[in-house]
């Protein structure tokens, strides 16, 4: 779940963490009265969870509390790579003499956090990683034992931070590590952390993911989770328990399992890229895949206008494929798609399965043995309407 | 012979008195493996299946000699389960259960390597030596006793493979489920390298997807060090990036872990990569 | 540091295990209006620093206001092994069903934390352990990863608790462990545990006892500290950074280091026992032996006015004995001691440091060359001027 | 030869640049001792007498190949050190320090002992192999080298004893002060155990005290497993229970810990105890 910058920010700030003394507005009025207040040069920011804002438009500066509300104006509403702007953070502008990376994110390959620190800020990270990744000093935390002093230490004098900051940084670190693991973040993240004109340390944008995983234990921030750039059809199947995805394709995949249900993505990309032809979706419906699941699987398919044919692609093991078969049936009886569907069954009583889709003969199903088949069998089907 | 467990290894069921846990305990009873027994606190002193219920694990271990422990309790109690397995000394834990988060994950990776224990998962469809036991939900059907070795960070995609390589006769000395989550206790390299030198396989499939860099650490050991032929399968060309995938590790992040590259890292370094899992029978052939 | 009984137990509160609603009172009229409130039976309990104060009549048990105010009157003020009474916890009285055993210490031996829990408690641990040393459940926390639940688990189901109460148990055992952690106490146990009619949980005693080079960052606990059993002169010596410990002997020590202050100790009764003669105290003067400090430890020493004559060991490494020599004369000179002194320097400058002594021709102080000798001479003059 | 320091030992002080860590390590380095440097957060850069300091160990071990830290930074600083020294990769920790608590304690020897790191301490003296090197504070004046061992629990009392069997003319091979803390690195029975195996030493002097087991648990070691004659003693006959004697460690608790019992088990084991510490060099003879 990502925080928008505010919202990072503000939890930043419960840390310890210096941030400037802005405010959220969803008007330009409040735009005007937040700058008024400031009462000096603030920076208007779209709170979009999208990266190059900026370059969008959704980030500028005012000298005075009209031009801010006039700023406001301009980016509340505004559409930023498909997502609407309804939030914008009002910040005192910073003086700003250095910028520095600060983030701690979790290192999948050796299984611990890892702590990001440069001299060189403000820029794209990955960037930085790529041309100089020498210029980032890295150090990874025990995650039994937590940060230690002597790391801190470690990073600062790595870094070549002036010594008059080793302190305050020292405690921007150990703030921002407590917010990472306190929060459960996948990914914690001060760009630019800012050194001021007279020498203070300031986090001026931020970012948080936490991982969902630990939203059980995170209830105050799950309660703060903005799904407004979360596709409708994405937060009902969310709701239904349902891992959906919305592709740019015509095929919709309704299979159980993650992999196997990239893997049928992929087969239809690898059949269909040719006549420009793919997945309309990632859906993993899971394990029983009982007649309720699948029509609830599908209702949330179709109702993505860009689908042209369904393939249904189900490996039962410990399900026999008999009983997925009838349970597809009685979905397709509630739903009534309009589609044609491709059904490919394998596995535990793949072929009595197979056999109950094609006795029921209805129009626009019907049933494949291998993969391959099944995939090429909806590119066609998707050819055919086209 | 084969990797990690065979007939003779003593397994445990945490949370054998779940709906879950019990349904799979049978499934693998029948299958022949040696359940000694499970545990869930509270219990102890009920029976299962003819088999003892234990408190703790402490006390299941002295009481049963298990050295293998199948965990498959909810999310937020598994990172104890499997500390408390490792604490009672168990050799291998399979870990089942998804949803665990990854801070709990850490520590919990962290724990056993400490304490010698072998962990598989979480969020694994678990481990089978064809003809001797299963720890886990892997169907009895997939797969037949033979010499390949298969490793694979997914479930159904396994089963498909598994599938498709009996109906062509080729049967599997160990398969093994690591999980699709972005912080695992066994990664494909370890099981690489029990392949390497288990004298009852002779190939290998590796069954990869998007995320992370696993596959690029294989690639890396399986030029260096391997000297069995690899097949492999890496799931998600067709993903979009920032997205994830089901799985809690598949997901592209700041161009990292794509399919693509993972796919050229393996080829380079010799393994056969299959654009279709149904393929993976013939380049094993 | 030890905590009285209140203190332990509204420490306890403040990590939600259960005490009684007891408050203290420092005159009988407190008792009357505390036991007033509680309106039923109430315990009076003696707030000292010595064990056994039931047996020596510091714990009675009222059943009216009035009762309990006659019990105040006779418990205040009391004096019991040396220590006088100045405060009463009034608590009401509990139904006990049973008693458990619980407390988390330091375990020396393998260095770290140690549970010990047991359904027979109440009587005194260490007895327990000695006659039934099963009956005790022992569980060691890894000081790193702390307490798991499993371990909560083990514990309630190896010391056969009800099942009942495993939950609040479980929850009392983490409490401990976290008052234990947060408060760097080397030991914190509840003894009783009560388990009551209606089958709650109830801490009805309890002790703490904090970790003295821990102080530092235990301020608010440190603030609570009450010296009022410490001796006069041990809390003189400690607040002017020497330990001294009073002792009953007739020979005063002053000795740079702590295992060889204990060892002159020893000497002074190797020689002296047989005619009743032994050590007036344990003195470490520390590093420096300045002649600000010599004559600190001395008016100390001779404080006491068991002390018959003062005993000098002094080991010169780093430091030179002809520079103590010079100390412990200024020192002399400052103090006029009006009792025999015997020195024994060694180490580096050893002859010249007693050639210094013996210079300065001061009546009453002689020097000696070994340990063995000045323990002696020691002990000879106390038999001299007896 | 000898145990844990030579003169090969390369040396790092942390804390080089306080009083007392510079106090020291001067000694040191006249002593012979190869003190390559010293750490002191916010110095890197400067030098003590010809000397790198560095800001932290890991750099300084980098550059120095440093093998050995001695710690002097005050108590509230001192885990961090250890375990900042521990990380660094360094085999031997002697740590000066006294009044560390001791959960801070508990928590840096269940470190060093997972990275494999010798501590020695804290609130000890060091560690001298005579002739060779001194780490701590140990006077050069107290020892001249030779084939006993000697380890001790205090530091005034490890002089007189090691200065009284220098003034009969026997030698030391190696003198460790294990501290006198309730919680320590290095235990009696871990230096037991390094000079049974050292060729250089042929008979070893025991210092114990008051408080603990640790005494018991050598005269375990002494009776099961030592070949080489143990002459003892232990301080605090006189000494009242309960009461804490200048060491942390220091108290007779419940019963336990006494010198008597401790004196019973080591003559029980084999080992002559001495009534009065000057006695020792006889029983040496």
């Amino acid at each position: 779940m990502k925080l928008h910058e505010y919202q990072s920010k503000f939890l930043f700030r419960d840390f310890g963490i210096p941030i400037p003394e802005g405010r959220v507005a969803t008007t330009p009025e409040e735009v005007y009265d937040i700058a008024k207040a400031i009462d000096g040069v603030v920076v208007v920011k779209a709170q979009v969870h999208v990266g190059g804002r900026g370059k969008a438009g959704g980030v500028k500066v005012a000298r005075s509390a009209e031009a801010a509300k006039a700023h406001g104006q301009e980016i509340l509403g505004m559409d930023i790579k498909g997502l609407r702007v309804e939030k914008v953070l009002v910040d005192p502008g910073a003086d700003i003499e250095q910028e520095i990376y600060l983030a701690i994110t979790n290192d999948r390959g050796v299984g611990k956090p890892l702590i990001m620190a440069s001299m060189e800020g403000g820029m794209d990270i990955e960037e930085l990683n790529r041309d100089r990744p020498e210029a980032i000093i890295r150090e990874h935390v025990d995650p039994i034992l937590g940060l230690q002093d002597f790391q801190l230490t470690y990073i600062v004098s790595a870094m070549g931070l002036p010594r008059a900051l080793w302190r305050p940084f020292g405690k921007i670190i150990r703030g921002l590590y407590e917010c990472y693991a306190k929060s459960d973040a996948e990914l914690a993240e001060i760009n630019p952390l800012v050194i001021t004109g007279d020498g203070d340390l300031l986090a001026v944008d931020g970012k948080v993911i936490i991982d969902d995983n630990a939203l059980f234990r995170q209830a105050d921030l799950a309660a703060d989770r903005d799904t407004s750039d979360e596709p409708e059809s994405e937060r009902k199947a969310r709701e239904a328990g349902i891992t959906y995805i919305k592709l740019d394709g015509q095929i919709g995949c309704m299979v159980n399992g993650a992999g196997l249900a990239m893997t049928t993505m992929d087969m239809t990309k690898l059949y269909g890229e040719h006549a420009g032809i793919g997945p309309a979706n990632f859906l993993d419906i899971g394990g029983g895949a009982t007649p309720e699941q699948v029509a609830a699987a599908l209702r949330i398919i179709l109702s993505d206008s860009n689908v042209r044919c369904v393939l249904f692609n189900i490996f039962g093991g410990i399900t026999r494929c008999d009983e997925v078969a009838n349970g597809i049936l009685t979905a397709f009886n509630e739903v009534n798609p309009d589609v044609p569907m491709v059904i490919r069954l394998q596995g535990t009583n793949a072929a009595a399965g197979n056999q109950i889709i094609d006795e029921a003969q209805i129009p626009n199903i019907m049933s494949a043995e291998t993969l391959t088949d099944a995939a090429k069998m909806a590119v066609a089907a998707v050819q055919e309407i086209a | 012979m084969s990797i990690l467990i065979d007939r003779n290894s003593k397994v445990l069921v945490q949370g054998i008195t779940g709906r879950q846990g019990g349904f799979h305990a049978k499934l693998m009873m029948e299958y022949g493996t040696d359940v000694v027994g499970g545990v869930t606190p509270g219990k102890g002193g009920e029976w299962f299946e003819g088999k003892p219920v234990f408190d703790t694990m402490r006390i299941a271990v002295e009481t049963t000699n298990a050295d293998v422990s199948l965990i498959t309790v909810p999310a937020r109690f598994a990172a104890d389960a499997i500390m408390e397995a490792a604490d009672a000394g168990i050799r291998l834990v399979v870990c089942l259960t998804e949803h665990i988060p990854v801070s709990d994950m850490m520590k919990v990776v962290s724990f056993c390597a400490r304490r010698g224990t072998r962990l598989i998962g979480p969020n694994c469809p678990g481990v089978m030596t064809p003809g001797q036991a299963k720890v886990g939900i892997i169907p009895a059907m997939v797969a037949i006793p033979g010499n390949v070795g298969v490793v694979s960070k997914s479930g159904t995609l396994t089963y498909e493979v598994g599938f498709a390589m009996k109906n062509r006769g080729i049967g599997i000395s160990t398969i093994v489920g690591i999980g699709g989550d972005p912080v695992i206790g066994t990664t494909f390299v370890d099981v690489l390298e029990m392949f390497e030198s288990d004298p009852a396989t002779e190939k290998v499939a590796l069954l990869g997807e998007i995320g992370g860099s696993a596959e690029i650490a294989a690639a890396n050991y399986i030029r260096n060090a391997m000297t069995k032929p690899v097949a492999a399968f890496v799931a998600g060309r067709s993903a979009p990036p920032g997205k994830r995938m089901g799985h809690a590790g598949a997901i592209v992040d700041g161009g990292e872990g794509s399919a693509d590259e993972k796919i050229q890292a393996l080829e380079a370094a010799g393994a056969r990569v299959a654009s279709n899992p149904e393929e993976i029978p013939d380049l094993l052939m």
